[in-house]
């Protein structure tokens, strides 16, 4: 009912992990497949390590989480090992490397020497809480969006590669059409939203170290389907749909809106690793329970409707 | 599922009301708290001093008087900061409880080693239970932490490696013995990971249970940062830690070997 | 406590209505008046009578609000008359008009028909669900919304012109820079976000019958206040800071994030009317309490921490 | 301070479960709903056929089988299609219920009058009070709406303008003749709005108290669009409303005068 094959992986579901998430350690991404993923997208990571932003960088807040990690992660050395031990997972659950940089030979250089151990990359070129020059400072420019995306394409043959975009721009679609133009093979729909700024109240100090961070969870959802739904309807690439999917419910007005996959990421605060069991579950039964035959059925069927 | 998907969850900025000098490297402070029934030892808070956070274990659980205190030792920046500035009318954020505490229902007699400030996480267990015996180890009589703490039914076997207050050696040296008189069946610890390593392998020599509170570099303290995720499960010590029982200890693969930093690198024990 | 006083308007309380909610009839702004707000922002309005979208116009989802009325009001002829008779409450209650249209000479025409009935015009171009050339249409652009304003500013010489600005831009701060540049007077920060979609999960239906609605209420303050935050470090003008107030906690940091004054809108759906007095209230306890004098003491307070 | 801050409340999709042609331009439709105790005779729901959404009274209230129902009037494109080509098993969006009922506790007599297919609003009311008595009236016999609803313990009064059925005349005038009795201590009404103040009127004259249903163009039926205030106090139909107490319909200066459209333009009686 799931089942889907698309970039050349094999899906038993369309539930993966979302970048930032976990993701870090391959024990920890072994843990989120065996609690049902389809597949894995594992922490960002670039050629040096690094330690992120001070704390207070992941916060609860009403509707979600406001976070400025700032791409803590192993550098492509130590992330190689990783990702070497987790091959014994690839051929039910499938794994896509996030990657960062702040040039298209960074990105070219990381994906090259990881390509062997993953089934795609996936651009981040969006994250609102990178240091000048990474993330979103990319992603909100159509050139350098376009430039990044031909580069690695360039360079790196046998391996999709999946662009993540960031909703914080005037007009996601002309970013969209960037990377489809340089040649993205899928992309991924939304990153975090803002950046956002919470205050303390009784101080008046900003909470989070780096006063502003990405929002994440629920209360995003509707703006990563208003993205879902337009950026739709300008590319003809496959879109990954991420941004507040805690249930079922949430996952059929991604795929609806034209998200042929889905990333799930903030929601595993509220319901655990278990998440992508439950929904698989329940996304299974109401597709049955309405006749559908498979999952592709729905993708993009708000669009079509009279 | 959850109920409080959408609660405010920032930081609870709170006025110190007590400090407690323990020893010259460890302090505790005590602040107002609503004490509800699912704060249990074992639990941490994220402590923010309105520029770092860390999360630190809760070390006193007053219903009474609805307060909650944490004990810190001076071990970088953040907590010298603490110690050394930190007083009486300051403000620090809080947020939490989280984490998995003890779970000592249904055992006989509880041995419980804190090492260090590591008895901060075990502290509160006396007032939870009354089947607990401690150990509180230091370096020297001058390092005890909570020396005047415990009410005097509650039995605390002292221990410092010079020997100048209560056994003289390891905490794990004094374990052993009393383990050895098959009193206890479920060893409880806190400590350097060193220790607790030693404490598993004395439990499963002695063949009886065991919780050890593990430490992993955190962010979110939520489940999803991943940072403290622990090898080869990747159970997440923010979550179904910091307390694990002996199953989950037995497939931590990384326990007593190694930890990742705040980039997630691995560094060696 | 709370007394300020900007733009030749004595206030009584910093809590205006905001744009867009009641706002219609004269009745529904007095009936606002009489339960505590310091001013009120009237529903934007034009030349022509405008019968808005369809519905479903708004509908609750979670953390607020996703509204695509589409600018709905009687036209400057009908609207004078409703000004008018709002004469009664102007010397305690300010009254700002919010206006809308697609040219220089609509926005001034609307203006010099009503300048003599209010304490102050805001420039609504910001809104995301205007039909094409209106709204944020033109917030969107920095050019468009310097000319604009530019031109009702040399067109209206004794009322102060506030601009509403639209979040959803790559960088606010540069429309906030163009807004001040051209003359304006306060900028208010933040019209509703996205906008968003969401679908019917049982039908794929978008549930609005314009699709797409701006997102407004509680889940948008994290980005309101991000926006205050920038812009006060940009700009020297007052701001207006809206998007989710509901507790006085959250006007708090408004204020410290930099806005002199706010203005509360879908908080209404949860609180009634009634959410002036209680926020009023609240406040001037809370300043009471941690010895400040006047609200203008916390007003950025946050920019000036250690 | 209400609890549900963050509710998703979007239209719930049901299916309908029966139909019942009541006239030759009245329709009401039942449909499956959670009949919580907090739902009341005189609110309505939001219904969105998909397409376009308007306010609509609820007819039936059927706690024994969690059903509800609507009962709509052809008076425009919405209501016209609804009638002509909505049936069993198509689908229906609802939201709410929402807005203010009526309230008729400690009254001894309730005299409540339906214009058309007003009645739709007070027949629940013979399900919720035992001291209710109705007049269903309409132009002629074949309008007259739910003749065969009521149980033979309800009283009602059937009242045509050509007297086909029932009483010859307005049902103000019937109305009048029953209040002469002196029997009845309010009287409640949903109808035209130019009965809703003949009631109105008749209440003053004959010094009982009135709970009259007011419609007004709706946009969100939460009390933000601002779209249904009335005149002169602003009072939002969709909250405050759709049914208004004695001492509110004398302040509101529109009642019977004008209503506004969706541009909120003024439109006159």
């Amino acid at each position: 009912m799931l089942e889907q094959e698309i970039l050349g992986m094999k899906l038993s579901n369309p539930l993966f992990l979302a970048a930032g998430i976990l993701g870090t350690t391959a024990s920890s991404m072994k843990m989120v497949a065996r609690a049902g993923a389809g597949g894995i997208v594992t922490k960002s990571f670039s050629i040096e390590a690094n330690d992120g932003y001070d704390n207070p960088t992941i916060v609860k807040i009403e509707g979600g989480v406001i976070n400025s990690v700032g791409l803590a992660s192993p550098g492509v050395e130590a992330k190689k090992e990783e990702l070497k031990d987790l091959n014994e997972i690839r051929d039910k659950t499938p794994v896509i490397a996030s990657i960062y940089g702040d040039s298209e030979e960074v990105f070219s250089d990381v994906a090259n020497q990881t390509k062997d151990y993953v089934d795609a990359f996936e651009l981040n070129v969006s994250c609102p809480h990178a240091k000048c020059g990474f993330g979103s400072n990319i992603g909100e420019n159509p050139e350098l969006t376009h430039d990044i995306v031909s580069s690695v394409k360039d360079n790196i043959k046998d391996v999709p590669i999946i662009v993540k975009l960031t909703p914080n721009v005037t007009d996601i679609t002309e970013i969209a059409k960037a990377a489809e133009d340089a040649g993205a093979d899928a992309l991924t729909l939304i990153n975090s939203v803002g950046p956002g700024l919470r205050i303390d109240y009784k101080t008046a100090r900003p909470i989070l170290n780096n006063v502003f961070g990405g929002i994440a969870g629920p209360m995003i959802k509707p703006i990563a389907l208003k993205c879902v739904y337009k950026t739709y309807e300008t590319v003809d690439i496959p879109l990954f749909g991420v941004g507040g999917i805690r249930t079922y419910k949430d996952a059929l007005e991604f795929l609806y809106a034209g998200a042929s996959l889905l990333q799930i990421g903030t929601s595993i605060m509220y319901e655990g690793p278990e998440i992508f069991k439950n929904i698989t579950h329940d996304l299974s039964n109401f597709l049955e329970e309405n006749g559908y035959k498979n999952v592709e059925e729905i993708i993009g069927l708000s669009h079509n409707l009279g | 599922m959850i109920e409080n998907v959408y609660d405010d969850e920032v930081p609870n900025v709170v006025e110190i009301k007590e400090t407690i000098i323990e020893t010259p490297t460890v302090k505790t402070f005590i602040f107002p708290w609503n004490i509800t029934d699912d704060i249990h030892p074992g639990q941490f808070v994220m402590v923010w001093d309105l520029h770092n956070e860390k999360p630190m274990t809760i070390s006193i659980i007053d219903r009474e008087n609805n307060l909650m205190g944490i004990t810190i030792r001076k071990a970088g920046p953040f907590t010298e900061n603490m110690y050394d500035n930190m007083d009486v009318g300051d403000l620090i954020g809080i947020r939490g409880p989280y984490g998995h505490g003890y779970e000592l229902d249904g055992y006989k007699k509880v041995l419980a080693v804190g090492g260090g400030s590591g008895i901060a996480s075990l502290a509160p267990l006396t007032s939870f239970y009354d089947n607990v015996e401690l150990i509180s180890a230091s370096s020297c009589a001058d390092e005890l932490v909570f020396n005047k703490r415990f009410d005097s039914d509650v039995v605390v076997h002292k221990c410092t490696d010079d020997g100048s207050c209560g056994f003289k050696g390891f905490s794990t040296q004094l374990a052993e013995e009393l383990l050895q008189t098959g009193e206890y069946d479920v060893i409880v610890g806190c400590g350097p990971e060193i220790m607790s390593y030693k404490l598993y392998e004395l439990s499963i020599k002695y063949d009886v249970d065991c919780q050890l509170a593990l430490d992993r570099y955190m962010k979110c303290g939520l489940g999803i940062c991943g940072q403290c995720c622990i090898d080869d499960t990747g159970l997440r010590v923010c979550v179904e830690g910091p307390v694990f029982n002996k199953n989950q200890l037995r497939e931590l693969g990384e326990f007593g070997k190694y930890r990742r930093d705040a980039s997630g690198s691995i560094v060696k024990y």
